[in-house]
């Protein structure tokens, strides 16, 4: 029996009438990489906000190399020797890439005066081993979200900690900077450094973890090696049924007219002159590396960005959009990538966050029929298997894939005929992205029109019809998604 | 230069631009403006309400906001008159910047362990500090006649009047402890964003709690000062203090959501009302017209920065890969 | 056109910081300070004080620098009027003090000071307020804004004169911030539940103030059981005297007190009073009734 | 989806839950209980009127800030329009046309609001540049007030009707009114919804397709209208206009939002909560003054009454945080 660095025993943990966490254990052994899984709403997160003293546990001890301990705070697990990559970013946009990189620990003497030299010494030589370039002096706002994504890893990886959590690191991230990151990874694990890691992409599990432990419901289902099972049975653990495919069967549907035309498409100093067409009844995938301008694209179709020039036909109509309001109104709906800051408010409730692209289809004149709105809003719920307590609590009370769900939801219900999704499963579980892939489907044979932007390959090879590239701002290529295609020269194309 | 960085450079510095036609104007039509014993009027108009200008900018920076300054500011001249008259002036200054730095830590305990509210917190202590100082004073002002601290308050020291060196002090080490020391980066990051800032382990409740003591400790500073220099103390003095110190901050370009801002910005936002108010003094408006003057100068100070910000998408200041440049690593904001 | 402008003597030029510009008793003191200066050829400026010593110090500050030939000073408060007048008095400017007396420790060097004798003021109205309810009663006072050197004065005038009756007893004496209507009205519709019907005398330290608690008192309906007496003796108190809600008004006048202003700076300005003289142009200070208000009839405003 | 029934709390929980939930009322209860006992004429119908008429002006800017701050903004310049809308309906009246001296001021200020949020809605702003915007609104405004009637008091002359709204319980009936007509807009209507949304996250709003710019142009056009109401209503309680008679009334206003529950960040609170916050400083007000307090001591207890309120709101939050 090895040494384990980290125990926790019997952790209990209730919101309100949501019990998050029902008498559950984790044993980490010293020096590997355990994979903690389970569906959305599992309570990987909270068990994890338990051990840094984010949330205190009802019940239930910590144990850290044996010795009972409880961490109060951030601070104090920080200086405890455990180090945090968070579900959501937390990043201060308003400060430089440097800076949060540093944030919390910046160097200085012991007069408190920064030493800016020496960390943008550490940040360009960790950066230069993990192979990513990134100017220290951008301002966070300015990056794109898996840059962000990439100095929030940098930050905790930095910190030379014993232990470090890792709560859905590559979420956003394409298999260029994935690769990275394993790389590195296993660089600390060769250092003896104790690695727990959460995600929703099973392969990754299996490419570096030793062992994983699984949570349904809150509750401990098993914990084993990794070498000794298979993803079938994973994901049998995690769901609680077996699924036979990750991914639901390419159906034929019939692909109709073109309903958008994009024509020379190019905004301030990014985008340069895109031309691409999507047809009734397609999935149009766009693929490409981390910051290749995909959701430039998005953003920039949903009228979301200022564009510089380029135009638009809907439905063989010249049209203009200038904002968001005209795109809503031609019937396109866009699910940005970012949920937390553009996809919703947290503040307010599930209901809430879901009808507001509709408000028409619940209200008779101005007025709200408030048991319609419930209704609405609860079909959206059901068929998303948004995991809520009800639909009036408020987003920050979801697990992260369930507001990811919400997101969705929204436009979902909204039900526009071209619909942008931008990282739509981000931190999904397995079990959910099959039944988001089912909706897509059920939306194009309806004869609505999706345009799917993804890091996940296998999801674009999955379910695209079409398959566009993107590199620095051009678009490499467009094309059909059949048998014969292989997932190296798509890669071929997004390296330029 | 490419058109994306000159309109960033006028961006980011519209309020000198804004502060060089008042001057250019002003020295065109009314004579006598650009001596220098008019400037000096300027910078002695500013200083004391600079003094906590510079501290506003800190807290600012650092998410909070304190309305309670105007309040603190007349009762320092009370307790300064009131105990230099019965005990003597070291006592007082002591009790004085004693007092701002309690309200400054009752403040922050207010705002950082209780969790109330900054406006509310802030609000409540400005009543409370109101009616203390009323009720103290039965809301006479006192007057204290001491010709040697009215000298030092209305003197001056080779040539530059003594409470502006005070002003300069305060901007050079507020400049230089925001740009240059891990608490002023902290500051930016937990008015950046508090969650955060938590989250990655910055004391955020020191950082709070010691925003308002600083607050404290700077407007206790003006307060001695301008009882000194008035030879009085009086409820009623600094009565638009935060308003109008709120205003030189966020008129400079240091933003009220927290964050981002500088000390150098305040500094020209100050200037710009010291000239705005001496050049429409001296010029002759009546105080009606002044005042519709001021405020629309506000108005549109604050439009032409909101929309110049907005005509520069983020993705031009920064281009894409394709044509990075190296920036320094240091903070943008300084 | 130069040589007739040579004939007539230039403007000469005055600075007047008016410590409550913005207040309706400063706009007739400034209009009419205005009409006084036109008449005899000086261009007056006009700034508002803010109410701040603070800021008055730096607008005379910036007004020496500019030259003008004099200034009139209408202090925020009396204790902040040292360093200011002491400002003055190194200047060598002409200057004339109004409305407001400065501080005692600087009260020996200033030239003039045109304004009310606001403790007579208090006085004459304590008179009358013995004459009308006796000397038994109940009263309640609404004052003016805290701190000011009228509201301190008048209630002092006021009392001295009740103190010599045992037998009035004041209730409740409060200051009405920034000598606001709407603020008295509230003040008094709850003396009016606290008191009932025990107060018999309402004494306001302004015509706008005894404006607002004549609605609480109307409301109640108890018009005329209160008799009130009030200072200001403007269009505000003529009305309500002529109406008989109101048994009296100790006059203050604007006008007047602009005109004498103006007139005070001229007689420095022209040498007539030196530095140190403490001239008083003082303002008239009669009981406005029902008897006399046809005479007194737009000295107010 | 596991849902587990918490075991029923204690007799003494529930109570405790129910007053700290309700902190703030609790508080006013307390207070009223011990003025009503030194005063038993607190408990009077008179002075209950008395409380409406005067809690019902500062109600109304109150009721128009909540649009503001429910958006994320802020408003400092309703004080002196309400100066200038009293000078302008004064004015009016006094000329014998009422009707139209309680229409056209209220139009006046709807269109001032209306270029106030055309302003804010065209630089994008949000708190920063309201408060610096409307600051600069405050002082051209007051200085208009002066300026328009050469900075003179005005007795209201006026007989009609322009003089009955302010009487006795009417100016209440107003607020009141006002209160239900906006809660029934947040709650009810989809324009609510979308005004709460838009101050909740305006980025995820435009992202939604909601056009934020009108939200914030409509936020500032009703806060103006309904200053314009209490502009209107002040002169015809008070049967008088003063140029500076707003002076301080938007700090009063807004203290009587947050007191209530009103967040300054935009997109929470209600109006419900507007109504508490004015009815507790209203009720402390007046019960100061029975208590014969002089408006000093009134600044003090007012001030720590405020910050008591919400010192127990916030443990109340975190007595519930622990139990989950
Ligand atoms: N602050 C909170 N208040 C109320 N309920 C919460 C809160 N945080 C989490 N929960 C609930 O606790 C449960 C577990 O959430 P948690 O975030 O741990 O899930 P997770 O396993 O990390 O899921 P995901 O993969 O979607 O991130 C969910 O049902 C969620 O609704
Ligand atoms: N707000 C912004 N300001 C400045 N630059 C930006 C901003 N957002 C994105 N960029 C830059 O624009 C480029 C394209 O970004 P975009 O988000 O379109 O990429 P992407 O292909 O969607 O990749 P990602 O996976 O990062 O979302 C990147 O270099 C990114 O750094
Ligand atoms: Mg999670
Ligand atoms: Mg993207």
């Amino acid at each position: 029996m090895q040494e384990h660095i980290l125990s926790m025993r019997g952790i209990t943990k209730a919101f309100g009438s949501t019990v998050a966490l029902d008498n559950v254990d984790l044993n980490v052994r010293a020096g590997e990489i355990h994979a903690l899984l389970g569906e959305n709403g599992a309570g990987k997160s909270t068990l994890m906000k338990i051990l840094n003293g984010v949330y205190a546990a009802d019940k239930g001890e910590i144990l850290i190399n044996g010795v009972p301990t409880v961490f109060r705070n951030i601070r104090e697990a920080m200086a405890g020797g455990i180090s945090f990559v968070f579900q959501e970013l937390n990043l201060v946009l308003s400060l430089s890439t440097l800076e949060n990189a540093f944030l919390g620990r910046l160097k200085s003497d012991s007069r408190g005066i920064i030493d800016w030299k020496s960390m943008t010494a550490e940040f360009n030589g960790f950066m230069k081993s993990i192979d990513f370039e990134m100017d220290p002096g951008r301002l966070v706002s300015e990056l794109s979200i898996a840059e962000k994504q990439m100095v929030e890893i940098a930050r905790a990886l930095m910190l030379d900690s014993k232990i470090i959590v890792m709560d859905e690191p590559t979420a956003t991230l394409s298999s260029e900077e994935i690769h990275k990151l394993f790389n590195i990874i296993r660089i600390l694990k060769n250092k003896g450094i104790t690695i727990i890691y959460i995600s929703h992409r099973l392969e990754e599990i299996f490419q570096i973890c030793d062992r994983l432990t699984v949570l349904r419901d809150g509750k401990n289902i098993c914990t084993l090696d990794v070498a000794e099972t298979t993803k079938p049975y994973l994901i049998e653990q995690m769901v609680g049924r077996s699924m036979d495919y990750e991914f639901p069967e390419r159906e034929a549907h019939p692909i109709g007219e073109p309903v958008l035309d994009v024509k020379n498409l190019f905004t301030p100093g990014f985008l340069q002159g895109i031309n691409f067409t999507l047809y009734r009844g397609e999935i149009l995938g766009i693929a490409g590396l981390v910051g290749s301008g995909r959701s430039e694209i998005a953003r920039a179709v949903f009228g979301a960005d200022k564009i510089e020039k380029g135009d638009f036909w809907v439905d063989g109509k010249k049209v203009s959009i200038r904002s968001t309001m005209n795109a809503k109104a031609l019937s396109i709906g866009l699910v940005p990538e970012d949920r937390k800051d553009e996809g919703s408010s947290i503040e307010l409730s599930v209901m809430k966050n879901i009808t507001i692209t509709n408000l028409d289809k619940v209200s008779r004149g101005i007025v709200l029929n408030r048991r319609k709105e419930v209704r609405e809003a609860k079909r959206m719920v059901q068929e998303l298997g948004v995991k809520t307590p009800s639909i009036h609590h408020r987003l920050d009370q979801l697990s992260g894939g369930n507001q990811q769900k919400v997101v969705l939801a929204k436009w979902l219900y909204n039900d526009a005929d071209i619909l942008i999704l931008d990282e739509p499963t981000r931190g999904i579980d397995v079990g959910a992205k099959y039944e988001i892939y089912l909706l897509i489907y059920e939306m194009v044979k309806r004869g609505k029109s999706v345009i799917m932007i993804s890091s996940e390959l296998p999801e674009i090879f999955a379910l695209s019809d079409r398959i566009m590239v993107m590199y620095e701002g051009c678009l490499q290529t467009c094309v059909e998604n059949h048998e014969g295609l292989k997932p190296e020269d798509i890669m071929g194309f997004a390296l330029g | 230069m490419k058109r994306a960085d000159i309109s960033r450079l006028v961006k980011d510095n519209i309020i000198i631009i804004a502060l060089a036609l008042p001057v250019i104007l002003l020295t065109m039509t009314a004579s006598g403006f650009m001596t220098v014993s008019n400037i000096k009027n300027i910078f002695i108009q500013i200083s004391l309400y600079g003094i906590v200008a510079f501290a506003m900018t800190i807290s600012i920076i650092g998410g909070e906001f304190d309305l309670s300054v105007s309040s603190l500011l007349g009762v320092v001249t009370i307790l300064f008159t009131d105990i230099a008259k019965r005990v003597n002036v070291p006592v007082a200054i002591l009790v004085c910047v004693s007092a701002g730095i309690v309200v400054g830590l009752i403040n922050g305990f207010m705002v950082s362990k209780l969790k109330i509210n900054a406006f509310v917190a802030t609000l409540a202590m400005m009543l409370m500090l109101k009616g203390f100082a009323l009720t103290y004073t039965n809301g006479r002002p006192i007057n204290f006649p001491n010709p040697a601290l009215n000298a030092f308050g209305n003197g001056d020291f080779l040539g530059m009047p003594n409470i502006t060196l005070f002003f300069l002090g305060a901007f050079l080490i507020t400049w230089y402890v925001l740009r240059n020391t891990k608490f002023g980066r902290n500051v930016y990051a937990a008015g950046g964003n508090l969650v955060v800032a938590k989250m990655v382990g910055i004391n955020v409740d020191f950082y709070k709690t010691m925003l308002f003591v600083i607050l404290g400790f700077a407007t206790s500073v003006a307060g001695v000062l301008m009882a000194m220099r008035l030879s009085s103390g009086n409820t009623l003095f600094g009565g638009d203090l935060t308003m109008s110190v709120v205003a030189g901050v966020v008129i400079g370009g240091t933003s009220l959501s927290g964050g981002r801002g500088s000390a150098v910005k305040t500094f020209w936002g100050m200037l710009f009302i010291g000239v705005l108010f001496n050049g429409l003094q001296r010029l002759a408006v009546q105080a009606n017209w002044q005042d519709v003057i001021k405020g629309s100068i506000l108005i549109v100070v604050v439009s032409v920065d909101a929309i110049l910000a907005q005509k520069i998408p983020l993705s031009q200041i920064t281009t894409g890969r394709k044509r990075k440049e190296q920036i320094s690593a240091l903070p943008r904001d300084v | 056109f130069a040589v007739a402008s040579a004939e007539a003597p230039a403007a000469r030029k005055v600075f007047f910081t008016n410590a409550f510009f913005t207040a309706p008793f400063c706009a007739p003191l400034n209009a009419q300070a205005m009409a006084t200066a036109a008449e005899n050829n000086i261009e007056l400026t006009i700034v508002d004080g803010q109410a701040d010593a603070s800021v008055q110090l730096d607008q005379i500050k910036t007004a020496i620098d500019q030259g003008y030939d004099g200034i009139i000073y209408f202090p925020a408060d009396a204790a902040g009027s040292i360093t200011i007048v002491n400002t003055l008095n190194e200047s060598g400017i002409a200057y004339a003090i109004i409305d407001s007396k400065v501080d005692a420790s600087v009260a020996e060097t200033i030239p003039v000071f045109a304004g009310p004798d606001n403790v007579e003021m208090g006085r004459v109205a304590g008179r009358a307020c013995v004459e009308q309810i006796g000397e038994n009663a109940k009263v309640v006072c609404l004052m003016g804004s805290a701190g000011t050197d009228p509201a301190t004065n008048r209630q002092k005038g006021f009392e001295e004169i009740i103190s010599q009756y045992p037998g009035i007893e004041i209730l409740a004496a409060q200051n009405v911030d920034g000598w606001d209507p709407a603020i008295a009205m509230s003040i008094m519709q709850d003396y009016i539940t606290r008191f009932g019907d025990e107060i018999e005398f309402l004494f306001t330290h302004d015509d706008g103030i005894f404006q607002g608690a004549q609605q609480a008192i109307a409301a109640a309906g108890l018009t005329g059981k209160i008799k009130a007496v009030s200072t200001g003796a403007n269009n505000v108190g003529v009305a309500a005297i002529k109406s008989g809600e109101l048994y009296g008004s100790v006059l203050h006048s604007a006008k007047e007190e602009g005109q004498l202003g103006v007139e005070a700076v001229i007689a420095v300005m022209d040498g007539e009073i030196k530095n140190g003289d403490q001239e008083w142009f003082k303002c008239m200070s009669p009981l406005v009734t029902l008897e006399n208000v046809a005479e007194w009839e737009g000295w107010g405003w | 989806m596991e849902v587990a029934a918490r075991p029923k709390d204690s007799i003494k929980n529930r109570i405790v839950d129910i007053l700290s939930n309700n902190a703030i009322l609790f508080l006013m209860l307390l207070l009223v209980s011990v003025v009503a006992i030194l005063y038993p004429r607190f408990l009077t119908l008179a002075n209950f009127n008395n409380i409406l008429n005067q809690i019902s002006v500062i109600g109304c800017l109150a009721c128009g800030m909540t649009f503001v701050l429910l958006i994320g903004c802020i408003d400092l310049s309703v004080g002196s329009m309400m100066s200038l809308i009293g000078i302008m309906a004064v004015t009016v009246a006094n000329g014998g046309r009422e009707w139209l001296a309680i229409i056209l001021p209220i139009l006046a200020a709807g269109a001032i609001g209306l270029i106030k949020g055309g302003i804010i809605a065209g630089v994008n702003g949000r708190l920063g540049e309201s408060f610096i915007t409307t600051y600069g609104a405050q002082s051209v405004l007051a200085a208009l007030a002066l300026i328009i009637q050469g900075g003179l008091f005005m007795m209201v002359t006026a007989t009609g009707i322009f003089t009955r709204i302010g009487k006795g319980a009417n100016p209440a009936y107003v607020f009141f009114a006002l209160i239900v007509i906006c809660q029934f807009i947040l709650t009810k209507t989809s324009f609510g919804r979308k005004l709460l949304f838009v101050g909740s996250n305006p980025k995820a709003a435009r992202l939604s397709g909601v056009n934020i710019k009108f939200y914030f142009l409509m936020a500032f056009m009703m806060c103006g209208l309904i200053s314009g109401i209490a502009g209107v209503l002040l002169p015809s309680r008070v049967m008088s206009a003063n140029p500076t008679a707003g002076t301080n009334y938007e700090l009063e206003a807004i203290a009587a939002c947050v007191v209530g529950g009103v967040s300054m960040k935009g997109g929470s609170g209600s109006f419900v909560n507007t109504l508490i916050g004015v009815i507790v400083i209203g009720v402390l007000s007046n019960s100061m003054n029975l208590l014969g307090l002089s408006s000093y001591p009134q600044m003090i207890v007012k001030g720590f009454v405020i910050a008591l309120a919400f010192a127990l709101d916030v443990v109340n939050k975190r007595r519930q945080m622990q139990r989950g």
